[in-house]
């Protein structure tokens, strides 16, 4: 990259540099929570519910408890004693860790099973005998208010319905004025359904109890380990587990997605059985258990409208989401924020005006609400307005590249504040979609799909111009359980000038090891390879929120960034020290500080580092180290434009995505290797929702796509050979100009690929198809037209 | 609950245990013998997340017993280093074809038995060749880049 | 989820012995594949153990069976059973509609509405083969039922006994692969 | 997942595997590639208390013609008819059905024999080797004249969903597919939803022709019916046209409409025999080319 401060060597900012990771991943060095072995290790397993919604009327563990290596068996009633049965969700619900006497979904965990190993831990799940009494199960949103619907959460006082909350944004009545003298309004129902982020490595832990100390070592795939020690320490403060006696070490994490950022009751278990025990336990998920009982992401019920002028104009927009969050509402969302940031819903356009209302209720299916790759509901917001844009095209007979041009929030208008209140710090959404038409080939795609319509042929084009809400967030408005979402950095350069940082978020594979690495060789010219990073265990960690949402450049990245400057301010006096010149009188350039126009005259920093330990200034403190925690004062907001062109096969319904075009803005880059990765990831863990992945549930609440057999994790076969391009605009309030990009693609990219898929279809009079667009749905649009 | 004792040639060295007849070969790797790059992750012969080369074969190892593997050759990734990484290891490096690492191994071992039957896939064979392996992080781009970085490291060095 | 089938035959026999051997609950689980009847359990109630073997998977349902309502005037009967996985795997509800036409050639015309729902892990795993299954269940119940009711009264009455009546392929079978099977299925949904 | 305790045996003859599946009688099972009975085993649908690992009997793999059939030995591993440059010359409708078995990984486990013994109607081998009127032989123990072999005719060996003519104490040994002679031609077309999918419908076709007659037609079709579907009016449809596209056309319709599917998340029954029928006229075709000399 031409604009590089330094070497490759040093190998700051833009420098693709070698991951540090690599090397012990690529020889199986990796240590993951189910390669962790303690002395005395045992097993644990977990009965589940075959129902979905039904009293327990027993549980009997006499055979399982007879079972060669079973240890015990821990159901509701042994977590009753200590008060453990039950534990709060993150948005302030209660949620089971095991029941006492009913299951409200299939795959609810009804008791667990502890043994020498995994086998007879297995054998004994299958010996505990449970007798359920079936209850009438919710599975319907829509139904889930009905007068009739038997009621899931009948153990919460006053909980009449199976309403859970009603929230909204936005200026009612403005909005509704601008739909009564609009030219044109449409509406469509969009549903989002319910996906799994499906990491490769499933969820488990290690905890490990020392009866004598107190102490409490939990190894565990976690995403946010310093929450959860707070969490753990407000739930199981009663039974003697204090904070600073416990311990949570996130060790490698083989994908998150966000899927690692909630309690699980098998982790709740796994603790208070090692407690109990006095013996370090292990539990790994299986896929099936991971797939059925782990937080979900999407599952929003979407009724979209759209008030324009006849020449494309947008002026305002009105959603009506019913969310479906399952048993509990245990949706990873900041305190205030129940639908997260789904009023980012405007999008890239300069709306007059908007409004969005969300309804959650429960019901009979796994509690959840987590991101799948995204901030907070950005997907869903993103995919409401991003079709609807289509949509109005569609009507209004516009090219869905021009209407797009028409309605952009323009360049010189950021910082822009949206109806919704959000101020988007910097964007310029004309030259991203330009990049990408031009990169594409946009015009003469459009003169071989009117080609090809001539012959018969589908064909189909699909823009998606989106803009990403990352970052959280500035204390004011984000928080988890009361905690603010700042982060933190705790940078220490040791004597001989290498350096050891420490960060409250955690990698799950982002390369956070590089990336911070390559911040503080940008900022104190240290070389990358002199940096060791480390995340993940709380007692080394500085305290922070951990890794999702994209936030760990716009928070941690920050911090350590301000913590290299506290540390070259000191660096400062200690260089003036030792080159007898005033402060004032000093420069600094990448790695040295000199005497302003005597540039002989300097010393560099790990000079400077040395003298910090052997020959600091008298007065000054020894040492050369800061920790900062950074308050970002506000979000970041990537944005980026993609094109699909996708080809169908009208005889099955099958899309092909033939091409993809990615461009994206995420400010300034730290690592263009590593981002391009990340985009790469991101857009196929778009694709997979938009063509394959769904998890439903039949009318009895049995479950489908309950395993890799029937949820379709896309491979290097169904997945394009994605392009990618980017522009560059710095986010004016982050210190190093940069934003989060990890999710940008999978909520830019299912749009992308619906519109396409209905361009494909519109000369057929197809306005709109849910996603996943399987084969059959294309096929019903095409031949059928009973699409939406 | 039947026992059997089986010697398994696992990374060239012969190794003996006395095992379950059910023992999964992945658990036969990890738990027994203490190689834990060879990693679990669906159960249901999807993700390839267990792929060793049995004979030479890259199998998914949570989908045979230990005890057919008894008298035979596994090589897992912990294998795959001789005196300098082996060129498919060094290709996932260069073309950062791993993110999270927990598919790597496997994505590994499957390449190997590609390449050890093509030396010089294109990029559809690869793409079907590494089909069954499941990676949720790279979007695979860059894995098919890094095996042909393998592929071009071995034609040249079978060149000389 | 939800299997419904409806279906209607003959069977060569006066409709009150087939009322009559229909309505005995012992009787006709010795035509269902793969059922055992265990005892009576009072109040129109009856224990049934319900066997499943389909290729390598085994499944047993420890199931009540309940009249609900007999109508001799219309030969109409409604019966409801649940049954639980003896491994606590799920279970399964069934409620059967029966209703039996005199025929003027002195044959009965059995109409049947049933639909069974099923929890667990066979909903999930077994799905599509679920109703497969089923139909192939009550393809064999018919037949059996026929021959136990088309021979002469005295084996009628003794027809509740033991005889090998796990479910297998025969019935649909051959036919499927022939092009014929089409034929043999009743109206067969999935709700 | 973890499967329940077994016994495991591993004979190295097929008389003596077919001696212990008699001595173990019905709790037995025969363990080939494993990779539907092991996933069945894992998630404890399936239980046998027995598995006899045939994979150490060595003289069932094998692929060659003998006395005018393609023999194929019931341990071929499928990855085995990917590469047989015998099968993609004379028998490129194997490879077609191979190569969209599963994955990669799977098939160079996954046995010919196991795919069609399983008896599974998603099975890809059954329409195929119905299509091909193949023969099925299987071994048991039987008497001192027949040494307890026979042979069944594909059409026999099919009960319903996971259930053959085998018996308990029979193994699978060898699958016999005529050898094509004169103007011929076979495809097989499935559609999945994404690689290592079931097939929401499968159809392989076979054609004979004499000039440019067709002189005898078979037609499988997967997973649209409790077993693989002969055809048969389909079949006769195409017998004794010159398979012009109106004749395909209707070929497909009778194939659809002899297909029993159940609509399922893979598709509802009325698109899956939509998609029998597309899959039906391509397959058709493609057999047609092949027969005419393209591929």
């Amino acid at each position: 990259m031409a604009q590089c401060k330094t070497s490759p060597e040093v190998g700051g900012m833009g420098h693709s540099v070698k991951r540090k990771e690599d090397p012990r991943f690529i020889r199986g060095q990796g240590n993951f929570v189910d390669d962790v072995v303690r002395p005395g290790m045992v097993y644990m397993d977990i009965v589940r519910s075959p129902y979905a919604h039904a009293k327990i009327k027993s549980i009997n563990t006499e055979k399982a408890l007879a079972h060669p290596g079973v240890a015990a068996v821990i159901t509701g009633e042994t977590l009753k004693e200590y008060n453990l049965h039950m534990m709060p969700t993150l948005m302030s619900d209660t949620q089971m860790v095991l029941p006492i006497d009913k299951v409200c979904y299939q795959a609810q965990e009804v008791a667990a099973v502890v043994a020498t190993d995994r086998y007879s831990a297995a054998d004994g799940v299958e010996l505990v005998e449970v007798e359920y009494e079936p209850l009438p199960v919710v599975v319907d949103p829509h139904k889930a208010t009905d007068p009739d619907a038997p009621i899931i959460r009948d153990d919460k006082e006053g909980q009449d319905s199976n309403h859970i909350f009603h929230w909204e944004a936005g200026d009612k009545s403005g909005t509704d004025e601008i739909f009564k003298n609009a030219d044109v309004t449409v509406k469509k129902d969009i549903y989002l359904p319910r996906i799994h982020v499906a990491s490769i490595e499933t969820c488990g832990c290690v905890s490990e109890f020392d009866s004598v100390t107190g102490q409490l070592t939990v190894w565990m795939t976690t995403q946010a380990p310093h929450a959860i020690r707070t969490v753990l320490a407000l739930v199981a403060g009663h039974v003697g587990l204090q904070e600073d006696k416990i311990r949570i070490i996130s060790p490698d994490i083989g994908g998150g997605f966000g899927g690692k950022v909630p309690v699980y009751p098998g982790y709740v278990i796994a603790i208070a059985a090692s407690v109990v025990t006095g013996l370090p336990i292990k539990w790994i998920e299986d896929r099936r258990e991971n797939l059925q009982a782990d937080s979900f992401a999407r599952d929003y019920h979407m009724t979209c409208e759209i008030a324009a002028d006849k020449d494309g104009t947008l002026n305002g927009l009105r959603i009506k989401t019913l969310a479906d969050h399952g048993y509990a509402d245990a949706a990873a969302n900041p305190s205030k924020w129940p639908a997260g940031m789904f009023s980012i819903c405007t999008g890239s356009y300069d709306f007059k005006n908007a409004f969005v209302e969300v309804d959650g209720v429960y019901t009979n299916k796994p509690p959840g609400g987590i991101a799948y790759r995204c901030s907070f509901r950005v997907t869903e917001a993103v995919h409401a307005i991003e079709r609807m844009v289509d949509v109005v095209a569609d009507e209004l007979g516009m090219d869905a590249a021009d209407i797009r041009m028409n309605n952009f929030i323009p360049k010189d208008a950021f910082p822009y504040k949206s109806p919704m209140g959000w101020e988007y710090d910097s964007g310029d959404y004309h030259g991203a979609l330009k990049l990408a038409m031009d990169k594409i080939g946009y015009d003469k795609l459009l003169k071989e799909q009117a080609k090809k319509r001539k012959k018969g042929e589908l064909m189909g084009i699909g823009i998606s111009s989106f803009t990403e809400v990352v970052g959280a967030g500035p204390s004011k408005d984000f928080d988890i359980l009361g905690i603010k979402m700042f982060d933190s950095s705790e940078i220490r350069i040791h004597p001989t000038g290498k350096v050891i940082a420490r960060f409250g978020t955690k990698s799950q594979g982002q390369g956070h090891e590089t990336t911070y690495a390559q911040i503080i060789a940008e900022e104190l010219g240290i070389p990358h390879t002199d940096v060791s990073v480390e995340e993940g265990d709380t007692d080394t960690a500085p305290y922070g929120l951990g890794t999702y949402a994209s936030r760990s450049t716009p928070t941690a990245g920050a911090a350590a960034a301000m913590a290299c400057r506290k540390i070259k301010d000191k660096a400062r006096k200690i260089a003036a020290h030792l080159l007898e010149a005033a402060e004032e009188d000093l420069e600094w350039e990448v790695g040295k500080f000199s005497v302003k126009g005597v540039p002989d005259k300097s010393v560099t920093i790990q000079d400077i580092a040395f003298a910090a330990y052997t020959n600091h200034p008298q007065g000054l403190e020894a040492g050369l180290e800061a920790t900062h925690y950074y308050d970002p004062p506000n979000m970041t907001y990537p944005f980026g434009s993609y094109i699909a062109v996708v080809d169908i096969d009208s005889g099955t319904g099958e899309v092909k995505v033939r091409r993809f075009l990615a461009v994206d803005d995420c400010g300034n880059i730290i690592n263009p290797m590593i981002v391009e990765g990340q985009i790469h990831g991101g857009l196929t863990q778009g694709l997979a929702p938009s063509l394959y992945e769904e998890i439903s549930y039949d009318d009895e609440g049995n479950i489908t796509g309950g395993s890799f057999m029937e949820y379709l994790v896309p491979t290097a076969v169904e997945t394009p050979n994605w392009e990618t391009d980017k522009t560059v605009t710095p986010s004016p309030h982050h210190p190093l100009g940069a934003k989060g990009v990890g999710e940008s693609p999978t909520v830019g990219a299912p749009p992308a690929i619906a519109n396409a898929v209905v361009d494909a279809l519109s000369h057929l009079g197809v306005r709109h198809i849910d996603i996943p667009l399987t084969p059959e749905k294309v096929w019903r649009a095409i031949h059928k037209q009973d699409a939406v | 609950m039947a026992t059997q004792t089986i010697t398994v040639n696992v990374n060239g060295e012969a190794k003996t245990a006395e095992v379950e007849d059910r023992l999964l070969l992945v658990h036969l790797i990890r738990d027994n013998h203490g190689l834990t790059g060879t990693h679990i992750g669906c159960d249901t012969t999807h993700c390839g997340a267990c792929t060793v080369l049995l004979d030479g074969t890259a199998v998914k190892s949570c989908t045979v017993f230990a005890v057919q593997a008894n008298g035979k050759d596994v090589t897992t990734i912990e294998g795959m280093e001789g005196d300098a990484l082996h060129p498919l290891q060094e290709g996932f490096m260069e073309e950062h074809g791993l993110q999270c690492g927990f598919c790597t191994p496997g994505m590994i071992m499957s390449s190997k038995h590609l390449l050890d039957k093509n030396l010089n896939p294109s990029e559809e064979e690869i793409r079907w060749g590494i089909s069954g392996n499941l990676c949720r992080c790279t979007g695979y781009v860059n894995i098919v880049k890094a095996v042909q970085y393998a592929s071009n490291k071995l034609q040249e060095t079978s060149a000389d | 989820m939800k299997v419904e089938i409806s279906k209607t035959f003959s069977i060569s026999a006066p409709i009150s012995d087939v009322w009559d051997y229909m309505t005995d609950i012992k009787s006709v689980s010795s035509c269902i594949p793969g059922a055992q009847y265990n005892e009576a359990l009072g109040d129109n109630k009856h224990s049934v153990m319900l066997s499943i073997k389909v290729g390598p998977i085994k499944s047993s349902y420890r199931s009540e069976i309940a009249i609900k309502s007999l109508d001799e005037s219309n030969y109409t009967m409604k019966i409801e059973g649940r049954g639980t996985d003896t491994k606590g795997k799920g279970g399964a509800d069934m409620e059967m509609v029966g209703r039996l036409i005199e025929k003027s050639d002195g044959t009965t015309e059995v109409n049947g509405d049933s639909s069974v729902t099923i929890q667990g892990m066979l909903a999930q795993f077994g799905s599509r083969m679920i109703e497969d299954v089923s139909n192939q269940i009550f393809v064999q119940f018919t037949q059996s039922l026929c021959t136990k009711l088309e021979g002469n009264s005295e084996d009628i009455k003794n027809s509740s006994q033991e005889s090998d009546n796990s479910l297998s392929g025969t019935a649909v079978a051959g036919a499927a692969i022939k092009g014929m099977a089409g034929r043999l299925i009743g109206a067969l949904r999935k709700k | 997942m973890i499967p329940g305790s077994f016994d495991y045996h591993a004979p190295t003859t097929v008389d003596e595997a077919i001696k212990l599946l008699g001595e173990l009688g019905d709790d037995a099972k025969i363990l080939a590639g494993g990779h539907s009975l092991i996933p069945m085993m894992k998630l404890r649908l399936a239980e046998p208390t027995h598995l006899v690992d045939i994979n150490g009997i060595s003289d069932l793999d094998y692929i060659k013609e003998e006395n005018g059939y393609l023999c194929i030995g019931a341990m071929t591993r499928e990855s085995a008819l990917e590469v047989s440059e015998l099968v993609a010359e004379k028998y490129p409708i194997l490879k077609d059905t191979s190569e969209v078995i599963a994955d990669p990984l799977v098939r160079n486990l996954a046995s010919v024999g196991g795919n069609i013994a399983h008896g599974d109607p998603a099975n890809d081998h059954p329409a195929t080797m119905v299509a091909l009127s193949a023969e099925v032989v299987a071994k048991g123990p039987g008497g001192m004249l027949t040494g307890g072999e026979r042979t069944i005719s594909i059409d026999d060996f099919f009960k319903g969903p996971l259930m053959t003519d085998l018996g308990q104490n029979e193994i699978l040994t060898e699958i016999k597919i005529p050898t094509p002679n004169g103007k011929s031609g076979a495809a097989y077309k499935k559609l999945e939803r994404k690689v290592g999918d079931y097939a929401i419908a499968g159809v392989a076709v076979a054609l004979q022709f004499d000039g440019d007659s067709c002189s005898s037609a078979g037609i499988g079709l997967t997973n649209v019916g409790p077993t693989p579907i002969r055809a048969s009016e389909a079949q006769d449809a195409l017998e004794g046209t010159s398979v012009s596209d109106d004749d395909i056309n209707k070929a497909a319709e009778l194939a659809a409409a002899a297909s029993q599917p159940v609509g399922d998340h893979r598709g509802s029954e009325e698109y899956k025999r939509a998609i029998v029928k597309t899959l039906a006229c391509r397959a058709i075709q493609t057999a047609k080319d092949r027969a005419e000399g393209g591929s």
